[in-house]
Formats: C-alpha cells, sequence, structure tokens
C-alpha cells in the first residue's frame, strides 16, 4: 500500500521535475555572476584555478561553514559513538587480524606516497584542478590505513584534535587578521604573486593548507571512530571524562603493548 | 566596522579550539562558552543600537551579488540578539559530561546567526546545514536507544528535505543566474512562472522540516518527547523560527504572488488544525507540548500568508511570542513528564511551577491583556483584512483551533491545580535550575505585558522596514553596483 | 537535435538519481539502505547543479597555458560558482552520512534490528513507557521474536545489547 | 562524447536501481560506488574537473569505506549477540 | 482622577488586599468592608441614576495604534449598583463564623474573597469598556475570573468549571470574529464608528454579525443550546460564591448584547431582517429562542434534588425573561427586562444565601434529606419565602413587577403565544420554587436535625438586608425604575413613564403600594379570625399522629422523594437529553478527528509525506 502510493506519486514527481527542467535551455542559463567572476576573477584573487578563487575567496564563508559541518559531523558521531558502557568490547578485536600482514606491508608501503599526494594536491590547489578537500581526503587515507592494517593501535585522537582545532581556527584567524586590517571579514591577504606560480593568489593556499589539514584529520578522526570498538573512541576524552574512561583507555593502552 | 562578522566567527572558533581548551582544563570549557555568547550578545546589541536604516555586509571584500553579503536589518538583529540570548538561558550549566555538547552548542549559535544575517541563498543553506547536523548532535546528546532512533528519523526526512533544498536553489539558479537574495529580488520576474514557483514549493518543504511545516513534521513529537527538555526547548523556540525567517526572506525578495502566499496558507492551516488536534488527545505533556508548537508553528506560517505589513508585523508577534512561551513550557516538562493523570497535586508540590503553567497556558491561548491576545488579535484582524474566502476558512480554523486548545491546556491545569496525594509530591517536585529558567521566561511574558505599548511601535517598525522589497535590495546592491547588475537595477527601478 | 539529447540526458539523469533516492528512502525498510538512497539523492542534486553552470564547447574555469598571461581570456569557460557549491555540498554530505551511520550503529546495538519498522514500534514502546502512558499502538505487537524490552533505567539502554 | 554521456546516464541509474533492489549490502555499497564514479565521469564530462575529482575521491572512495566500515561493524555486532545468545 | 477611576482603584486595591491577605484570618471582614467602600464610590456616581451624562476615565491606552478607553454610563452604573451589591451581601456572609467552618472543611476563605474581588474588578472594568476592544478585553477577563470562582471548591466543580470555560472560549472566539468583521467594516473599534456607520452594513454582515454576537454573549447567559453548563459550575461554588454569581455573572452577557447589539446595531436593522421560508423576523426568531429558554431550564429545574441546582437551574430560565422582555422594545418591555435583572439579583442573592445557611446547619442541600426545618431555622425561612414569592412574581415582591411589565408589552405588541410561553414558564418556577420550600423548611422534621439552630448574624444580616430589598422594591417599584430610565436613556431606546408606585401610562397602569396595602389588609383580616379565635395547642414537632397511630420520627410520611412524579412523568425529559447528546456528539467527533490526526503522526515513515507534499506542491504550481 504504502510502496503503491510511493510509487505513484514519485512518477508524478519525477514527470513534474521533468516538464520543469524541459523549460530550460541546456548551457543556456544566465550565470550573471558566473560571467563577472569569470571576468574579474584573475585580477582580483591572482589564482590560475577560478573554482579555488570561489571556493577560498567569493565564496568563503561557505567553505568556513563546510568545514564546520566536517567538524559537527565529527563531534556529533564520537558524541553518539562514544558510550560509557562499553568498557569490554576494546580487548575483543575479531576480524581483520588474519590478512593482516598483506595490508600491513602495502600500507606501509602507501603511505608516504599519499601523503605526498595529498600534499601536493593541497598545495596547488589553486592552480590546478583539486584542493584542500581532496588532498584532505587523500591525507586521512594515508593516516586511515595502518588502522585496518593492524587493528590494534588506535589512532592518536588528541594529537586529531590538536591538528583538527588549530587547522580550522587558523581558517578563521586569517579571516580575523584581515578585519583587523581594516578589511572585510575573510578578504585575502598579501599580494596576488605573479599568476600561475606556487606562491600566489596570496592567503589562498594557506587557507587551502588549513582546510586540507582539517578535512584531513576530521576524516581520519571520524573514520578511526567508526573503525574501531568505540570504547577506544573515548580516548579523545581521556582528559576530560571520567574515571571509569581512564581506565579503559588504561585497558586500551595494555592491549596495545 | 563590519564585527557582526564575529557572531558566526566567534562561536566556530571557539567550537574548534574547545577539544584542545578542555584537553587543557576543564574549569575553562565550563565557562568560555557563554563568555563567547556574551560576547556575541553585546555585538548584537551593539549594532541594534546604531542601525539607523538597513546595511548590508560584503563578506570578504567582494561586493554582492559576486561575494556573499550580510544583510542586517532590524529583524535580522533581533534574532541575532536572541540568539546568543536563549543559548545562555538553556545553556547546560551542570553538564558533567566534556565538551561535545558546549561545542555543538556552540556551532548551532554560529549557524543560526549565520542563517539569520546571511543574504546569499547558497550560503543560507550552508549555514542551514550546519544548523541540522548540530541540532542532530544534540537531539541524539540524551543516549537513549529511543533517543537515537527518533534522531535517525530526523537525520533521514531533513536531509530528503536539503536534498529538496537544493534542488530548488539550482532550480532558482538556473533561472536566474545568481545566487544573492537581493539580486534575485531584482530578477524576481523571472521567478513568477512554474519553474520559480515551484523552486520556492520545494525550499519550503525542505526547509519546512526545521520550521515543523505540516506534512514534514513527523519527527516533532518523536525527537522532543526523547531530546532533554532543553534542548526540545532550543529546538521549538528558536531553530523552528530561523528557519521560518528564511522562508520570508525569500517571501518577501522574490515572492509577492498570490500562489506562494497560498502555499503557505493551506500548509499553515493543516498545521494547525493537524497539531492542535493531536495536541488535544495527547496523554503526557512533552507530546501535547510538541504538537501545539506544531500548530503555534502554523498559526505563525498562517500569519506571514496575509500579504503586507499586517502579516509581516502578525506573525513576528506569533515568532516572539512563540519563542518565549513554548521554551518556559518544555522546561517544566523535566519532572512533569508522566502521564497528565499523574500530575494531580503538583500546584501543591511546586506552586511556583504551576502558576508558571498557568501563565503560559492562558498567553498561549491568547487571554488578554497577556501578550498572547494581542499577536492572536493582530492574526484575527489581518485575516479579516486579508478579505478572501480562503483567508476567512483560516480565520475560522484558528478560532476553532483555539477552542480546542483552551480545552486542553486547561483540563492540563486544573488536574495539576487539583488535591494530591501526599507520596506522589516528591516526584512532582522541580529542579530548581529549570524553575530558575522557566521563571526568566514568565517574567520576560509580563514584562512584555507592561511595555505592550513601546513593543507595539517598534514591531510596527520592524514589521514596515522588513516587508519592504525594494528597501532590502536596495541595501545589497547600492554597495558599488557591479557594472553588469547596474543596468538591472535602472531596468527595475 | 544532440542537443536536445543531451539535454534529456543529462536533466533526465539528475532527476532520475533524485526521483529514485527519494523513493528507496520512502519505500524501503532498512535502515542501512536508507542512508544508500539518501546518498542517491544528493548526487542527483549535485548533478543538477553542475549542468546548472554548463555551456556547450567551454572549458574548465581553469587558466593555463596562455591563458595565464592574457586576462581576460577569449576562450569562454563554464560557470565556476556552481561548482564551488557543489564542491561544499558533497563535503556536507559525507559528514551527514558519517553522522546516520553512526546512528544506525547505536540503533543497532539497542535493537538489535535494521527494520525500520521494527525500530518504530519499539522507539514509540519506548517513548510511551518512559512518559508511562499506555501506547495508541499497544495493541499491535512489534515484529520480530523479540519481545518489547523491559523497563530498563538510561544507564542500562546504553549498555545496549550486551547483559 | 553524447554516447559516452548516454552510457554513464545509463550506469548512474541502473547502479541507483540496483542499490535500492540488490539483497547484499556489499553489493549495494558497490554500486553505490559505481553511481558516483559514473557521475564523475560526467562532471569530466562537463568540464567540472575540480567536482569530478572530489566525486571520484569521497563519493566512490571515502563514503564507500565509511560505510563499508559501519557495515564490518553490523556484522560483528550480530556475531557478538549470536555469541552471547548461544 | 474622575469618580470612576477612584472606584475602579478602590476595587483594584480589594483585589490586591485580599491577595495578598490571602492567609490572614480577619481578610474576609477587611475584604467586606473594602466591597463597602466601593458601593460608597459608586453612590458618588448616584447622578448616573438619574440620568447623569456619561463619566470618562482618565485613562487610556495604545497598544498597537488601537486605543483603549474606558467610561461610565447610566446602564453600567445600574448593572454595576447590583454587582456590588451583590458581592457586598456574599463578602460579609462569607466573612463570619462561615468561613471557620469553610477553613475546618479545607476551604480557602482568603481564596474566596479574593475570587470574588477580582470577579467585581473585571465586572466594572467589562462594565465600564468605552470601546469594542476593551470590552472584549472585558469580557475575556470576566470569563477567566468566573473560572476562579467556580473551580475552587475542588472535586466535581473542576469538571463543571472546565465545561464552562470551554463554552466560554467558543462564545469569545464568536465574540472576536465578530468585532473582527465591525473591524474590517469600519476600520476601527470605537463605539462611535460603529453606531455611524451601522446603518450602511449590507443585511447578510448584518445577520452574521448578530447572530456572532447574540451566540457569543449568549454562552454566558446560557442561551438555550449554550445552557448546560451554567447551572452546574454555579451550584458547586461554594455558597456565597454560588450567591454572587448566579446574581449577576451571567447578566454581564446581557449588558454586552445591550450594548453591542440594542445600543449600537440597533435593533431596527434585526427587526427588518426576514428570515427565508418563514414568517419570522430575526428578532421574532431571537424571542423564541429566548421563549424557549424560559420553558425548557425551568422544568428542568423541577426535576433537580439538590436546592443549589434548582436555583441555577431557575438563573437561566430568569435569563429568557430579561432577553424576551429587552427584546420587545417598546417602553414597557425593556423596562421589564432591565428591572428583571435587579429583582432577580435580590431574589437570588437571598435564595442563595439562605440555602447556603441551611447548609452550613445541615450539612446539605440534597432536597430529600431535608425537611422541617421552619421551626428551627425561622428568619432564614422568613428569607427564602420572600425570596421565592419574589422568583415566581407573586405580588407583593419585586418579581411581580417586572413580571408583569412583561406580560403587559408582550400583549400590547400582540404577541399572544409568546405571553402564552411566558406565563408556562411563571407555572414551572411555581411549582419549581413551590418543591425548593416545602421540601426544605415544611413538612417532617429528620431527627438528625432535631437540635440545630438559627444561623448566626453575620450570616443572617445580609439575608435580611436583601429580603427587606426584594420587599421594598416590590412595594415601592419606582426606587429603582428611575434607573432604569435612564438606562433606557443611555441604551437610546423609548422610556418608561412611572410612579413611586408603578407605572402610569397609556398602555396600563399599576401601582404596587396599593396592592400591597389591598394584600396586608387580607392579611390583617385574616390574623384577626386567626388569633381572635381559642388558642391552638402547641406541640412538639415530632409528636405526629396518623389515623390514631403514632408516626415515629423514623418513618417517612414526608412526601418528597420523585416530586411531581406525573408531571415528570407528562413532560419527560427530551430536551435536555438532546442537549447532552449534542454536545456529548461533538466530543465525540472531535475525539474521533484527533485520534486519525495522531496516527498520521505515528506513521512510521515520515518521508512519505515529504514525498507527496512536494509533488501536490509542485502539482499545484506546474500543473
Amino acid at each position: 500500500m504504502r510502496n503503491i502510493s510511493a510509487l505513484v506519486f514519485a512518477s508524478g514527481l519525477a514527470f513534474l521535475l521533468l516538464v520543469i527542467t524541459w523549460q530550460f535551455i541546456l548551457g543556456g542559463a544566465p550565470m550573471l555572476i558566473g560571467e563577472a567572476i569569470l571576468q574579474q576573477a584573475a585580477e582580483e584573487l591572482g589564482a590560475a584555478n577560478l573554482v579555488t578563487s570561489v571556493v577560498l575567496g567569493y565564496r568563503g564563508i561557505d567553505t568556513l561553514g563546510e568545514i564546520a559541518i566536517l567538524f559537527t559531523a565529527s563531534t556529533a558521531t564520537s558524541l553518539v559513538l562514544s558510550s560509557i558502557a562499553e568498557k569490554t568490547s576494546a580487548k575483543s578485536k575479531p576480524g581483520l587480524r588474519d590478512d593482516g600482514t598483506i595490508l600491513a606491508s602495502s600500507a606501509s608501503l602507501f603511505f608516504p606516497l599519499l601523503m605526498t599526494i595529498g600534499l601536493y594536491i593541497i598545495l596547488h590547489g589553486h592552480l590546478t584542478p583539486g584542493g584542500g578537500f581532496q588532498g584532505g581526503v587523500i591525507l586521512a587515507a594515508a593516516f586511515f590505513l595502518p588502522l585496518l592494517a593492524v587493528p590494534g593501535r588506535g589512532v592518536n585522537h588528541s594529537g586529531l584534535a590538536l591538528v583538527e582545532g588549530f587547522a580550522g581556527a587558523s581558517f578563521i584567524v586569517i579571516g580575523i587578521i584581515a578585519l583587523f586590517q581594516g578589511k572585510a571579514f575573510l578578504q585575502p591577504l598579501f599580494g596576488h604573486g605573479e599568476m600561475g606560480s606556487l606562491l600566489s593568489a596570496g592567503s589562498l593556499p594557506l587557507l587551502y593548507i588549513a582546510v586540507g589539514l582539517k578535512v584531513g584529520a576530521e576524516l581520519s578522526g571520524l573514520l578511526a571512530n567508526l573503525a574501531e570498538p568505540s570504547g577506544n573512541g573515548d580516548e579523545t576524552l581521556s582528559a576530560t571524562e571520567s574515571a571509569s574512561t581512564e581506565q579503559t583507555s588504561m585497558q586500551a593502552e595494555k592491549t596495545k603493548s | 566596522m563590519n564585527n557582526i562578522a564575529f557572531n558566526v566567527a566567534l562561536p566556530l572558533l571557539t567550537a574548534f579550539l574547545l577539544p584542545i581548551i578542555s584537553s587543557g582544563s576543564k574549569s575553562a570549557t565550563r565557562f568560555v562558552g557563554p563568555f563567547v555568547l556574551l560576547a556575541m550578545l553585546w555585538f548584537a546589541l551593539a549594532y541594534f543600537n546604531v542601525l539607523q536604516h538597513p546595511v548590508a555586509i560584503a563578506l570578504g571584500g567582494f561586493l554582492p551579488p559576486l561575494g556573499i553579503s550580510f544583510h542586517l536589518d532590524n529583524l535580522s538583529l533581533l534574532m541575532a540578539a536572541l540568539i546568543p540570548l536563549m543559548m545562555l538561558l538553556l545553556w547546560p550549566y551542570n553538564n558533567r559530561e566534556g565538551f561535545r555538547e558546549e561545542s555543538l552548542l556552540l556551532l548551532l549559535a554560529g549557524a543560526a546567526s549565520g542563517l539569520a544575517l546571511s543574504g546569499d541563498l547558497f550560503n543560507i543553506y550552508v549555514f542551514y546545514e550546519l544548523l541540522s547536523v548540530a541540532s542532530f548532535g544534540l537531539a541524539a546528546a540524551n543516549r537513549t536507544a529511543a533517543a537515537f532512533a527518533a534522531t535517525f528519523r530526523y537525520v533521514i526526512i531533513s536531509g530528503l528535505g536539503t536534498v529538496l533544498a537544493l534542488t530548488g536553489i539550482a532550480l532558482i539558479y538556473t533561472q536566474t543566474g545568481t545566487l544573492n537574495l537581493a539580486h534575485i529580488g531584482l530578477l524576481a520576474s523571472q521567478l513568477n512562472n512554474p519553474v520559480g514557483l515551484s523552486a520556492f514549493a520545494l525550499i519550503v518543504i525542505g526547509i519546512g522540516v526545521k520550521a515543523e511545516i505540516f506534512p514534514v513534521n513527523g519527527w516533532v513529537p518523536e525527537v522532543y518527547s526523547t531530546a532533554s527538555p532543553r534542548i526540545s526547548a532550543l529546538l521549538a523556540g528558536l531553530i523552528s523560527k530561523l528557519a521560518v525567517l528564511v522562508i520570508i526572506r525569500l517571501l518577501v525578495v522574490a515572492y509577492q504572488g498570490s500562489q506562494a502566499l497560498t502555499l503557505l496558507l493551506v500548509l499553515g492551516m493543516l498545521g494547525i488544525i493537524w497539531g492542535e488536534l493531536s495536541a488535544w488527545h495527547s496523554k503526557d505533556l512533552k507530546r501535547m507540548f510538541s504538537f501545539s508548537s506544531i500548530g503555534q508553528l502554523g498559526m505563525v506560517l498562517v500569519a506571514f500568508s496575509i500579504p503586507g505589513d499586517a502579516g509581516m508585523a502578525a506573525g513576528i508577534a506569533m515568532m516572539l511570542h512563540h519563542l518565549v512561551v513554548k521554551p518556559g513550557m518544555f522546561l517544566l516538562t523535566e519532572n512533569w513528564n508522566g502521564p497528565i493523570k499523574k500530575l494531580k497535586g503538583a500546584a501543591t508540590s511546586s506552586p511556583l511551577a504551576a502558576f508558571l503553567f498557568m501563565l503560559f497556558a492562558l498567553s498561549m491561548i491568547g487571554v488578554p491583556p497577556l501578550p498572547g491576545f494581542w499577536a492572536k488579535l493582530l492574526l484575527v484582524t489581518g485575516l479579516v483584512e486579508a478579505n478572501a474566502p480562503l483567508y476567512i476558512i483560516a480565520l475560522v480554523v484558528l478560532l476553532t483551533a483555539t477552542v480546542i486548545e483552551a480545552h486542553y491546556l486547561m483540563s492540563t491545569a486544573l488536574k495539576i491545580f487539583s488535591r494530591g496525594k501526599k507520596k506522589h509530591f516528591k516526584k512532582l517536585l522541580q529542579t530548581p535550575f529549570n524553575l530558575t529558567i522557566a521563571t526568566i521566561f514568565g517574567a520576560v511574558l509580563l514584562a512584555a505585558l507592561f511595555t505592550l505599548t513601546p513593543l507595539g511601535n517598534k514591531l510596527n517598525q520592524i514589521a514596515t522596514e522588513s516587508s519592504d522589497r525594494s528597501l532590502y535590495i536596495k541595501t545589497t546592491l547600492s554597495l558599488k553596483l557591479p557594472p553588469q547588475v547596474k543596468q538591472q537595477v535602472s531596468k527595475v527601478q | 537535435m544532440t542537443t536536445n539529447l543531451i539535454h534529456w540526458l543529462l536533466y533526465g539523469g539528475a532527476m532520475g538519481l533524485i526521483v529514485i533516492g527519494i523513493v528507496g528512502v520512502v519505500t524501503l525498510t532498512n535502515i542501512f539502505r536508507i542512508i544508500l538512497a539518501l546518498v542517491i539523492a544528493e548526487a542527483g542534486a549535485n548533478l543538477l547543479l553542475v549542468i546548472a553552470g554548463y555551456r556547450f564547447d567551454a572549458i574548465a574555469p581553469i587558466l593555463t597555458g596562455q591563458a595565464l598571461s592574457a586576462m581576460p581570456t577569449t576562450q569562454i569557460m563554464v560557470d565556476p560558482v556552481p561548482q564551488a557549491m557543489v564542491l561544499t555540498s558533497i563535503v556536507i554530505g559525507v559528514g551527514v552520512q558519517a553522522l546516520a551511520l553512526a546512528l544506525v550503529l547505536k540503533v543497532y546495538k539497542n535493537y538489535q534490528t535494521l527494520d525500520l519498522r521494527e525500530i518504530h514500534h519499539r522507539m514509540l514502546a519506548d517513548i510511551d513507557h518512559s512518559s508511562g502512558v499506555i501506547s495508541l499502538l499497544s495493541e499491535e505487537q512489534p515484529k520480530g521474536e523479540r519481545p518489547l524490552p523491559e523497563p530498563e533505567t538510561k544507564n542500562v539502554l546504553n549498555s545496549g545489547g550486551e547483559k | 562524447m553524447i554516447w559516452v554521456i548516454a552510457l554513464m546516464v545509463f550506469i548512474m541509474l541502473v547502479g541507483a536501481v540496483t542499490v535500492l533492489l540488490v539483497d547484499s549490502h556489499v553489493s549495494a555499497i558497490a554500486a553505490s560506488s559505481a553511481v558516483s564514479l559514473a557521475l564523475s565521469v560526467i562532471f569530466v564530462i562537463l568540464q567540472a574537473p575540480d567536482v569530478a575529482m572530489t566525486e571520484a575521491v569521497v563519493g566512490s572512495g571515502l563514503s564507500s569505506v565509511i560505510l563499508a566500515l559501519a557495515l564490518f561493524r553490523l556484522n560483528r555486532n550480530k556475531a557478538k549477540m549470536e555469541q552471547s545468545d548461544a | 482622577m474622575t469618580t470612576l477611576d477612584t472606584l475602579l482603584l478602590f476595587s483594584l486595591l480589594t483585589v490586591l488586599v485580599s491577595g495578598l491577605g490571602v492567609r490572614l484570618k480577619m481578610i474576609g471582614w477587611v475584604s467586606a468592608i473594602m466591597f463597602a467602600a466601593q458601593f460608597v464610590a459608586l453612590l458618588f456616581m448616584g447622578g448616573l441614576g438619574y440620568g447623569g451624562s456619561a463619566i470618562e476615565s482618565s485613562v487610556s491606552l495604545t497598544i498597537l495604534n488601537q486605543p483603549l478607553s474606558w467610561r461610565f454610563d447610566s446602564l453600567s452604573w445600574f448593572f454595576a449598583l447590583i454587582t456590588i451589591g451583590s458581592a457586598l451581601a456574599s463578602s460579609i456572609f462569607a466573612a463570619g463564623i462561615w468561613a471557620k467552618k469553610f477553613h475546618k472543611h479545607d476551604g480557602k476563605p482568603g481564596l474566596l474573597q479574593f475570587a470574588i474581588a477580582l470577579n467585581v474588578f473585571t465586572m466594572l472594568l467589562l462594565l465600564a469598556s468605552g470601546d469594542l476592544l476593551s470590552l472584549f478585553v472585558g469580557w475575556e477577563l470576566v470569563s477567566w475570573a468566573s473560572l476562579l470562582l467556580m473551580v475552587m471548591a475542588g472535586g466535581s466543580s473542576s469538571q463543571w468549571g472546565l465545561r464552562y470555560i470551554v463554552y466560554a472560549t467558543a462564545g469569545a472566539m464568536a465574540v472576536l470574529a465578530g468585532i473582527g468583521l465591525i473591524y474590517h467594516l469600519t476600520g476601527s473599534f470605537s463605539y462611535a464608528d460603529l453606531a455611524n456607520t451601522a446603518a450602511t452594513f449590507s443585511s447578510t454582515n448584518i445577520v452574521i454579525l448578530s447572530l456572532l454576537f447574540i451566540a457569543g454573549f449568549g454562552v454566558k447567559m446560557g442561551l438555550l443550546p449554550f445552557h448546560l453548563w451554567q447551572a452546574g459550575a454555579y451550584a458547586e461554588a461554594p455558597g456565597p460564591g454560588s450567591a454572587f454569581l448566579g446574581a449577576i455573572s451571567s447578566r454581564m452577557g446581557l449588558y454586552a448584547m445591550l450594548v453591542v447589539v440594542i445600543q449600537l446595531i440597533g435593533l431596527a436593522r434585526l427587526i427588518a431582517i426576514e428570515i427565508p421560508f418563514s414568517f419570522l423576523s430575526l428578532r421574532d426568531m431571537l424571542m423564541w429562542v429566548a421563549a424557549f429558554t424560559i420553558i425548557f431550564p425551568t422544568f428542568t429545574a423541577l426535576r433537580q434534588n439538590d436546592a443549589r441546582h434548582l436555583l441555577a437551574w431557575h438563573g437561566i430560565g430568569q435569563g429568557g425573561y430579561m432577553m424576551m422582555g429587552i427584546l420587545v422594545l417598546n417602553p414597557l418591555g425593556s423596562a421589564g427586562g432591565l428591572l428583571h435583572v435587579f429583582n432577580y439579583a435580590s431574589n437570588q442573592a437571598a435564595l442563595f444565601l439562605a440555602i447556603s445557611a441551611v447548609v452550613y446547619r445541615t450539612h446539605t442541600a440534597d432536597l430529600n434529606r431535608l425537611g422541617g426545618l421552619v421551626t428551627r431555622m425561622p428568619l432564614t425561612f422568613v428569607v427564602l419565602l420572600v425570596g421565592i414569592i419574589g422568583l415566581a412574581g407573586i405580588p407583593p415582591m419585586n418579581g411581580f413587577v417586572s413580571k408583569w411589565l412583561i406580560y403587559r408589552s408582550l400583549i400590547v405588541e400582540g404577541m399572544p403565544l409568546l405571553f402564552v410561553a411566558t406565563v408556562i414558564g411563571t407555572l414551572g418556577t411555581i411549582l419549581s420554587v413551590y418543591k425548593l420550600i416545602h421540601n426544605t423548611f415544611l413538612g417532617q422534621l429528620r431527627l438528625e436535625h432535631e437540635h440545630i439552630r438559627e444561623v448566626p448574624w453575620s450570616m443572617l444580616a445580609p439575608m435580611l438586608v436583601l429580603a427587606s430589598v426584594v420587599f421594598m422594591t416590590g412595594f415601592m417599584p419606582g426606587l429603582v425604575l428611575d434607573w432604569v430610565v435612564s438606562a433606557q436613556a443611555a441604551l437610546g431606546i423609548p422610556q418608561l413613564a412611572h410612579t413611586l408606585g408603578g407605572v402610569e401610562s397609556a398602555t396600563g397602569n399599576l401601582d404596587m403600594i396599593w396592592i400591597t396595602l389591598v394584600l396586608f389588609g387580607g392579611f390583617g383580616v385574616g390574623a384577626l379570625l386567626f388569633y381572635s379565635g381559642n388558642k391552638a395547642k402547641r406541640v412538639h414537632q415530632l409528636d405526629n399522629y396518623a389515623g390514631g397511630h403514632f408516626l415515629t420520627a423514623d418513618d417517612r410520611y414526608h412526601y418528597s422523594n420523585n416530586f411531581y412524579a406525573g408531571l415528570m412523568h407528562h413532560i419527560g425529559s427530551w430536551y435536555r437529553g438532546t442537549f447532552k447528546w449534542l454536545e456529548s456528539s461533538i466530543i465525540s467527533i472531535v475525539s474521533l478527528l484527533s485520534g486519525s490526526t495522531q496516527r498520521l503522526f505515528h506513521s512510521f515513515h515520515p518521508a512519505l509525506f515529504l514525498l507527496i507534499a512536494a509533488t501536490l506542491s509542485l502539482y499545484f504550481f506546474v500543473g
């Protein structure tokens, strides 16, 4: 019954949406601000990758909101997953152990490779396709592979939290510095440099580095939270949370050694 | 001097740093949040004082419509001031569980401020998403099984809603080629066609998930009855209003045709009917209040669907009234969460709470001279002035709903005030913390009662200002017009 | 002709993804699968955005080679704004997805099922129990062999399945 | 090029339907990552290299990994429960 | 600072003092004194009673660009006099010994005084209202204040209170809709604009307005479809409280209706409107409503076995008389209607106080468990006797005057059927008040009541004063008719030519002084004959014989159970049943709907509704 009505209404919705989109002309959208940005972006920001200049320049605050969303998601995830009751599950590590060796070797192989790729993508975000998010994801993968390989050892959450916090903070601080220089919030700083070179486009690369580090740290934290038995998920809390979790992490340490 | 950006930047910054701070010192975690909120309040109020006419702020120094701009008028600044205020009132001062809830609340504050201030469609979408994710985390913070399940259903429906909203934004962008609200307002003529209107419909349905608009509010009773009362108070009192605010901005700027209004009116009427009827049937306070808040938001929607200043004034009045009353009511459900039958003798165990309940209930029913009555009066006169059959039907629905509201609220009140057994009194005792906060809300209500005249004047001023489409457009686009926008402006004016 | 066909293909594809995703969310009962459907719907919306910025025989909005020197370039480009928006919305989607998955894990831990119907029944029963009223649905027993959970306190519920 | 688009759209839609209909969760995850791969190809064709990259990395890479992890933990919980039942 | 401000200030002070001193012992007397002060303040405005011009209040507000003003004219003064008078009586009654016993049965005498003071204040605000907005504000305040008085007894009263407040809210919403319509038509809330532009309203608007207002105000008057709440709500209040409520509360509806329908809109418009498919005008229909309001509740009162309920049901019926008289709209009728407000208030207050005196001694108001109290509580008996004579409208008490005016006006206007209806109503009244006095004071004394005594003076005094008022205003109706006539003048309707003794006009003469003197002459002759005969032997009240057998006190020969069985058998109870059935069917419909609506929120997939909503709204715009 429910399915039938759902299908009926969904087909209606599809039909209506197609009727709407049929009135568009493909490639004929007005794109007023698009045009203007294509005209002005290069002078204003001096980034070869105009998408980057939109992401970090014209719509910088969107990006701020976006990394905030990632941060919120990982915070909420750890809030959901960290439950005080799962002391025992930290010890039990079923699965994945047997075929660990292959993964381990491949991980130790991939780790530097992925790191370099990720950093490269981040640093060239204002010149070539790619940038903070893509590079960040790759960094996360780099950090995460070893975890898959040797399930026993957890990620150093407090370190991740440190990176994450300072990266995000630096993004905002760069914006606020502009504010104190009498410019607008998140207004790009420094000169443009000569376009196309690595050191161009003012503070955009810095912003992208911040984004990349933050995304990488958050994602790897998130992955770790999902991967580990969530008892270890509380290690972030170990400073702040109650004694019981302290001993949880103690147990975790024991099992590691 | 556009430091209003701090209202978005500061809470996010603090939230980012909170894990580090908390690993440093636990006590710092306690007071840094409230401190930041106070700062936000100060910024907002500072602007509120100096503001003569609406102001637009170009973020990143890029002129709108190219860059993103904040639009500061009395309404948005009022919201921006109310956000930290509500947060301060509903802050988990007695929270012993680490930093996570605090940082989520700070993120919520930043997102809410951005939502209230932003003048860019996609930026609004981003802040809306941030708001959603933070509220998911808070809704699940109770960590009970039911809370997890309810939050999951909440995530799913509001995720679908954001998909619809994004589709609507894409349609608008394809149609107009811009995202800035003021610029969209310039090109509003291109949106008065099926495409533009259906984009509006998609956005309303999508954003409406948070605004508790009728068919997409299935999450409301579950989440409000599983989350902790503070969070329910926050969601019902503040967050829903911000979602409504977005819809209002779109309505004022781009969609002043009668069709869009009709959609809102119908949705609002259905919301009233469904909410109040369900509340009539509900057997415990939490769900009664969540259903009644659905009904109340339906009334808000009906109010905003009245064309012109009258509708705007009525809507804002209803919004603010609900913003004060509902959190107070939710705070009372902390220890009165049993079935209503068991509330006998609650008045003797904590009389102040009973008095507050009565006060809020009367104001919600709209008993003069309490503020709720004046809001309802504005609504009634507006509906009669609108003078169209659909609006008259809405009037009938509204009045009938009021009778139903009176019935269930009063039957509860009579239970509370009737004599009960001594042995239940311990259970019905209110915690001093909640009671204090609820008392503050009640005091605000009474204060509003004694300052009705100035409030009314201010309200009219805000309404006329925020329902003025050309003012909004001028404010944002007159910063320094990029050439290709200039001729459009000249075309319109 | 070909433009028409491409138009149909692209818009059809985008709308198809959106609608299929919505249908999945509505009809599926396995909460894990519902998340997948949600992801698909989001992908459709993203595609719609990118299409909005597309222009025929235009190049990507990246200045390379001689274009760097000769600005503004004569070569027409596609609209960079929707691409930036899509970048944002993709990452947002991932965040939401992760959160939803975490919730799925906890729900499964507590209710030992992925079936939305049973989860819903259990949840309503829990709510009714915690607020001490007789459920509206009390006459319908939840599906699945496990009976309703005994009245438990919050901590016990936290410890989920393992006793 | 039109045929590429057609093919990719076809893959996308088929993959999407597969996600809804197929029984095993693993193959559903695979189908969804196939969808986002096809999507990223379309993005490339639409002159959106950044988006394509992101979609490839995030959509078909990261989110699949997340889903897989979640699935892995679900199965492990199930196994644990069966142990506790037995 | 006009005299009106002084009055309102005193009233507000009473509220504050009695509210702050709720727990004090002496609060009863304090508030009684303050009521007296209000009464004096009212007398300072006495000029209004004799055609003085309206008094403005110096206080006025402007909220949301809507001015609110207050003023007092002769009509308001007339009603205010009744209000404060009955409040004073009940307050004194409740202040003394009664309070102690009430406190012992864990009642809150201080709260009772506070509630009465609050009611008085809100009623004064309503009576003083100078525009539609302040009228509505006052109206709502009165409704909610009387709720406090109704439910403060606790127990079963809270159910009646709930029923009342739902009816009242419905009525208030109707009034609000009406006011909104007027605002739409005239563009303001002021009386003047309405009075000026009312002539230009289309007749459909007039029909809608008058239906809305009469329904809204009629709820409080207990007009026929809306009368179910009243009896119980008034009767279950603590004794003096129900005296106050019964005396004046529901008359506020009459006042508001007078102001809006008669004074502002004008009855002429209602007469002009013919109801299709009938030979009735709108006014005639309302008169028939009034007629049925007289008959049905009166005969319902006949069936009550609780004295308080019996009296309360009468309150509904007598309200019908007032409305009938005012709708006749000739000098006689309107004067009769207004005069009946005063007379009925005095009767009802006296009767309720007497009954609560009986309850104070015997702890029951059940007519089947009383009887023969005449020798134990003679003064209370006298008060009750005077009261029921007045209520039944028998000379020489004041009820007769007003009812005579109403009958007379009906005959003069040529409305025989309505006249018959009113007479039937009076018949029912006589029967039921006889049941009241017979089952309480006459007949066989019950054994458990053998040793009870007359109630103390603090309770007797107000009763006796009220009884004397009943008699004096019956003896010299001109005293009150002065005020009534100036109230008529304030309403702008033709005025009655009257004398001290009654009416002196072409359409009919009435001189109560003569009638009373003749009556008492007759009584004197009777008494002479009685006492000239040889002395009657005094026996103990329980010393009874039947057919030569000694009747012990515990075998009941006192016929009280199932009074008027035959009559009841004939009229049956179909009418009351129908109204109950209507009410319960509405409630069940609501509960059905709400159950189904909540089902929707329990559906396990909210996303489906999102899909449906999106599709439908898109269809609305695109298709």
